[in-house]
């Protein structure tokens, strides 16, 4: 339980830190660290598969979106400046923040949980490809279309902008 | 077919990584501080006074401060001073001789125009290339002590150009020797008839000289 | 399991007797006596800790003697001498002092003392956190991907169910290091070749990923100590049953090593560094140490990349000939670990630098889809795995022609209109 | 966006750039462009030169050539020197071929004084130049490789090459680079046997190189990819711009100040010239290796048939040297292109206007039109490909 309660916390605390940072780069780069905590919770539970598909998928790639992201957006000063001081906007914060946490105890209370924690079945990566090509392959082709189709949008988008630019 | 290219520059290299290891054309690297380089013959760097011996370098300058070079000099970098009183040169005339003779090779660029332009041979090129001071003035501009060098040492540097000066300069001396002689007899000849002819002076007392002083060709 | 290759004699001799051989066994005994005199309770953190302290010690020498290796090798490959000034200082307690320069084999303790001692100037205007933990990070994850490297028969620090995965998802992470090193430093050149550089590494990835798949694809496993095992016959005793000496293979291996070369940032796709254009790419503003820290987890990067491909293609620790089997395996393994780096060394020294487009559109353009193909041909591969006899020869040149055909096609289309030309001469 | 429409394009942002090194310009069409200060200390530029390049993306918008960095008033000092006192200083205008500027200049002093040269002297300059062709166009050749990229290995043997040559240079006129070697009437020294033989057995191996050269980097893919088609300079603007030497003829327009003024004694040669087609910097690469082929056919027939006899017209004067009053302009093909010397003489011993025409100076002023819509790094080829010298561009 101790590892468990650890790796919450770090991961919450880099989330928490993420929030609260000026500086969008820094905010940025902890929910790198948080997502890389979010592997911690894989590796705790023996799904060693599964955390190195995190860290490769979100810690590699997906971060580098987001960063990109930030920093091709051209923001002005004017937005930056939320005034956070408006009581209206506390309060409407609150409430939702409530609602939020509300619903989540709700979902986790209500589901009949194990109570013991079962050893993880020690699953190989064999009879992971198996399961997934096996009983799951249509979900697996339709993740595969997806990407592709995401793939060739975004290619189509990078490539007209630059032909409308020229004069 | 994509890469053939790639592969024979690959090659390329690996020949020459080989080669480097046998083929004296192409490892060239000579370690400098522990091999001294072979400077060829030619080879010019800073001027320097050419002296007859080294005993006593002042005394026995070739320079006799014409101050061609000083003119000539692209960069300026030569001052010279006459000195007042002459002094007998190689070949016994009396020559001037330079009181300071100063050169500031931080600016000399060793072009050796000066050496070409000099008609008594008293400038020659130096191989020295180690050259480091401290101080850009006392340490670069080199006075006349500094500079001069014995006619031994030249001969050491630059062999074939020092034997041919040599040979040169002796024939002038030789030519300049038989001239005095020549001279000298001339004068003790004159020097003879004229007592001869002393005891009817007294009536012709403008008689002309018998033999003309036969004119001395100026010795440059 | 296996299903590769000319099984027609492989002799299967007796593989376990030279597995046992004492030289083979020696670093495990050594770490197990190690290991017996501390309680039962810490064994287990004691076993990592040694291998972690044996693959700094071994990996970080190999690093120090890379950077003399590769200096002194390009200095032959230019035909000149390279480093050999740097001897043996005049230490007091020893008697005598060895004048010998040893060829310059200390210069990299020489070079050590250089980057420790010179000042480490942080830009004023720079991002001071990021900009400390920038090369921190880039020598951790460089360093964790060697755990899952098979180094001996016996020899792998951990033993991974999907070490593969690992290794690919310790790799990617340094992406983001680059991306901290140039925004960190606050200075347009280090930004803009910051973005150079990850678009040159994002868009290798995925050729090198494509081109690992084939092997685990045949090896039909992820663990890279079963990649291995899988490669460990010999034909008529003589011939490997390296994945190499397979049409995929050879044709993974290159892609492999085009890709690792760009992955790792060198010659032909130094773009980042490249002298001609920004300065230093995203180390301009870094010195002294954190600079040294950056070299190094380049060549940790370039070391573990082929490790990798030693591991895949080139049979990891497995012997070239059954009778070779008494020379130790981790042997074997820096024997062909070095040939690689060797080879690096040699490309490096040779060839030209790619602009950025063309670097590219080299990987999506032509990598890609050959890694592409080549998958199918593997599939092909070991799907036909039980022909036997004169089907095999169709089998090699069916999967020879899948890979080759696309190869010279792809290649003439990339290089259209590119050839050298002939000159006219004016009378 | 191809590179035609942009050359009228004038960016909204002052001319005087001397801002900081980078800076973000503002522009409606492209958002922002970035303007990038490349030099004067930058590893690429060939000496002190500076480009400030306005990017868009990667991509050159503007650019503009700034140099002046090495202006040592080389012809206000010529007038105020005698005739012989300008040769040395000559060395060091394009210090990598001094042998060519020097015979330049002593052309154009001959012309304006008619001083006649005898045949030895006249064989004699035509060796030293083709020597000095060989030595300044391996240099440029391992630059450029330098520039693409490659870790100084095409330069290394280049260079040994050229060391080779210049050991020669060095036994015969006392330096390596600064030779100081023509007067007005002929040559100074006299070449020994010893030194004959050994610069034909030079010459006669010099061929081995440049196979070696070609099979390495001639045929490499990543050179054409890198090279052709970069920088394309077309006859015409070429020729309006006063273009000379290798980039010139890498554009097709046949223009060899050798076979056009047939100057020394260069009808007695037969050597061809060769002509590129496209223009681009692969051409220009290629006029240099196939100019050095025919350097080498110029100089085995030079020792073949070098007569003997004096090195130095008897009439010549070394001193007290006044030519007549009047004006003269003596042009050579040097290595980068037509060299001139523009003399105006009033009779005392220094010259009254001593002007240089500098090929690449004059070549350098087409640098931007071949750099637009070009990447950063094919401007640092095409300004490679050019061969630039900071000595001769500034004087």
């Amino acid at each position: 339980m101790i590892t468990l309660t650890f790796i919450a916390l770090v991961t919450l605390a880099a989330a928490a830190v993420a929030m609260s940072q000026r500086n969008l780069i820094h905010s940025a780069l902890l929910l790198v660290a948080s997502w890389a905590g979010i592997a911690g919770f894989y590796l705790w539970a023996g799904a060693e598969f599964v955390a190195f598909a995190q860290i490769l998928v979100y810690v590699g790639a997906v971060s580098m979106v987001v960063l990109f992201a930030v920093l091709l957006t051209r923001r002005s000063h004017a937005e930056l400046a939320i005034a956070p001081a408006s009581v209206k906007r506390i309060l409407a914060a609150i409430v939702a923040g409530g609602a939020v946490l509300g619903a989540l105890f709700g979902a986790v209370l209500s589901t009949p949980l194990a109570s013991a924690a079962a050893p993880p079945p020690a699953i190989s990566v064999k009879a992971l490809g198996a399961q997934l090509l096996g009983r799951h392959t249509a979900s697996v082709l339709l993740i595969a279309v997806l990407l592709t189709v995401a793939l060739l949008g975004a290619v189509v988008i990078a490539s007209t902008n630059s032909k409308e630019d020229a004069p | 077919m994509l890469g053939s290219g790639i592969i024979k520059g690959l090659a390329v290299t690996a020949k020459n990584f080989v080669g480097s290891y046998h083929d004296p054309a192409r490892m060239v690297t000579e370690q400098y501080p522990e091999e001294r380089p072979k400077l060829p013959e030619a080879y010019r760097n800073f001027p320097f006074l050419v002296t007859e011996n080294a005993t006593d370098p002042m005394g026995t300058l070739r320079c006799v401060a014409c101050q061609i070079c000083e003119k000539e000099c692209p960069p300026q970098c030569i001052y010279i001073e006459k000195s007042k009183d002459k002094k007998p040169d190689a070949t016994g005339k009396p020559q001037l001789y330079p009181a300071v003779f100063a050169i500031d090779t931080s600016v000399c660029m060793s072009c050796q125009i000066c050496v070409e332009v000099c008609p008594f041979d008293a400038i020659k090129m130096d191989q020295v290339f180690e050259v480091a001071a401290t101080n850009r003035f006392t340490g670069l501009l080199l006075n006349r002590e500094q500079l001069a060098k014995p006619n031994s040492y030249f001969h050491q540097i630059h062999p074939t150009d020092a034997h041919e000066v040599d040979t040169r300069l002796a024939a002038e001396r030789k030519a300049a020797e038989e001239k005095a002689k020549a001279a000298a007899a001339a004068k003790a000849a004159a020097a003879a008839a004229k007592p001869a002819t002393p005891a009817p002076a007294t009536a012709t007392p403008a008689a002309p000289k018998p033999a003309a002083q036969p004119p001395t060709p100026p010795t440059a | 399991m296996n299903s590769s290759g000319l099984s027609l004699l492989s002799a299967h001799l007796p593989v376990a007797a030279a597995a046992d051989g004492l030289l083979e066994r020696l670093p495990l005994t050594l770490r197990d006596t190690f290991v017996q005199w501390f309680p039962a309770p810490t064994q287990w953190l004691l076993h990592h800790l040694i291998s972690i302290v044996g693959i700094l010690a071994i990996f970080g020498l190999f690093f120090a003697f890379t950077t003399v290796a590769e200096r002194k090798l390009l200095g032959r490959l230019q035909n000149r001498l390279g480093p050999n000034r740097a001897g043996v200082p005049k230490f007091s307690f020893l008697p005598f002092h060895l004048k010998h320069k040893l060829f310059g084999l200390t210069q990299p303790f020489a070079d050590a003392v250089k980057a420790l001692t010179k000042e480490d100037i942080v830009p004023a205007a720079a991002d001071k956190l990021l900009h400390f933990l920038a090369p921190v990070l880039v020598v951790a994850f460089s360093l964790l991907t060697f755990a899952v490297l098979p180094f001996g028969r016996n020899l792998i620090p951990v033993e991974l169910d999907a070490a593969l995965l690992y290794f690919f998802a310790a790799g990617s992470a340094t992406e983001l290091t680059i991306f901290m090193a140039g925004w960190a430093s606050r200075n347009k050149y280090s930004l803009l070749s910051a973005m150079r550089a990850l678009a040159q590494v994002i868009s290798y990835e995925l050729p090198l990923l494509l081109s690992v798949i084939p092997v685990v694809l045949v090896a039909g496993t992820l663990s890279t100590q079963e990649i291995v095992v899988a490669q460990g016959f010999w034909t008529f005793g003589l011939l490997p049953h390296w994945f190499i000496f397979t049409p995929w293979g050879a044709a993974g291996f290159l892609l492999f090593l085009v890709a690792a070369l760009a992955e790792s940032n060198r010659s032909p796709f130094d773009l980042p560094e490249a002298e001609s254009e920004l300065i230093a790419g995203h180390l301009t503003e870094y010195s002294g140490f954190k600079y040294a820290l950056f070299f190094m987890a380049e060549y940790f990067g370039l070391t573990a990349l082929s490790g990798l491909g030693v591991t895949l293609f080139l049979g990891g620790w497995q012997a070239p000939c059954a009778f070779l089997q008494f020379i130790p395996s981790y042997l074997w393994f820096m024997g062909k670990l070095v040939g690689m780096i060797v080879f690096f060394i040699w490309v490096r020294g040779t060839l030209l630098r790619l602009r950025i487009d063309q670097l590219t559109r080299l990987s999506w353009q032509f990598l890609v889809p050959l890694a592409l193909i080549n998958l199918g041909n593997a599939a092909f591969w070991a799907l036909t795995g039980a022909w036997s006899g004169p089907l095999q020869i169709v089998r090699w040149a069916v999967s020879a022609a899948l890979i080759v055909v696309p190869f010279v096609l792809m290649g003439r289309s990339l290089t259209r209109g590119q050839a050298p030309r002939t000159y006219r001469y004016a009378t | 966006m191809s590179a035609a429409d942009l050359s009228p394009f004038n960016s909204p942002f002052a001319a005087g750039t001397a801002g900081p090194s980078v800076r973000a310009v503002k522009d409606p069409f492209h958002g922002d462009l970035l303007e990038v200060s490349m030099g004067p200390q930058h590893p690429s530029t060939h000496g002190v030169f500076r480009m400030v390049v306005t990017l868009d993306g990667e991509i050159i918008v503007k650019l503009k050539p700034v140099f002046g960095y090495l202006h040592r008033n080389h012809e206000k000092i010529a007038e105020n020197t005698s005739y012989l006192g300008s040769m040395p200083y000559t060395d060091r205008l394009d210090y990598l071929c001094s042998m060519t500027t020097n015979w330049a200049y002593a052309l154009a002093v001959e012309k304006l004084a008619g001083q006649a040269v005898p045949d030895r002297a006249q064989y004699l300059r035509i060796i030293m130049a083709e020597l000095t062709r060989l030595v300044n166009h391996s240099c440029l050749v391992g630059f450029l490789f330098n520039d693409l990229g490659t870790s100084f290995t095409p330069l290394l043997y280049a260079f040994r090459e050229r060391e080779k040559i210049l050991d020669l240079f060095e036994s015969l006129t006392g330096s390596r680079m600064m030779c100081n070697y023509q007067r007005f009437g002929g040559c100074r020294v006299d070449p020994t046997p010893e030194w004959l033989a050994a610069a034909s057995r030079l010459v006669d191996n010099f061929p081995r190189f440049l196979d070696e050269y070609e099979t390495m980097l001639t045929g490499n893919e990543i050179m054409l990819a890198r090279t052709q088609g970069v920088g394309v300079l077309d006859a015409a603007k070429a020729v309006n711009a006063g273009i000379t030497g290798p980039c010139l003829r890498a554009s097709g327009y046949n223009y060899d100040v050798r076979k056009v003024d047939g100057y020394g004694f260069y009808p007695r040669f037969d050597f061809r010239v060769p002509l590129g087609a496209h223009g681009d910097t692969y051409d220009r690469y290629m006029m240099r290796v196939l100019e050095m082929r025919e350097s080498v056919k110029i100089l085995q027939q030079a020792f073949r048939d070098l007569p003997a006899g004096p090195i130095m017209d008897p009439k010549s004067k070394l001193r007290g040297f006044r030519p007549k009053a009047g004006e003269a302009y003596g042009r050579t093909e040097s290595p980068k292109g037509e060299l001139g010397f523009f003399l105006v003489s009033d009779g005392s011993p220094n010259p009254y206007r001593y002007r240089v025409r500098p090929p690449t100076l004059i070549n350098l002023t087409l640098l931007e039109d071949m750099c637009l819509g070009h990447t950063i790094a094919d401007s640092v080829v095409i300004l490679g490909s050019i061969d630039i010298v900071l000595g001769e561009v500034d004087r």
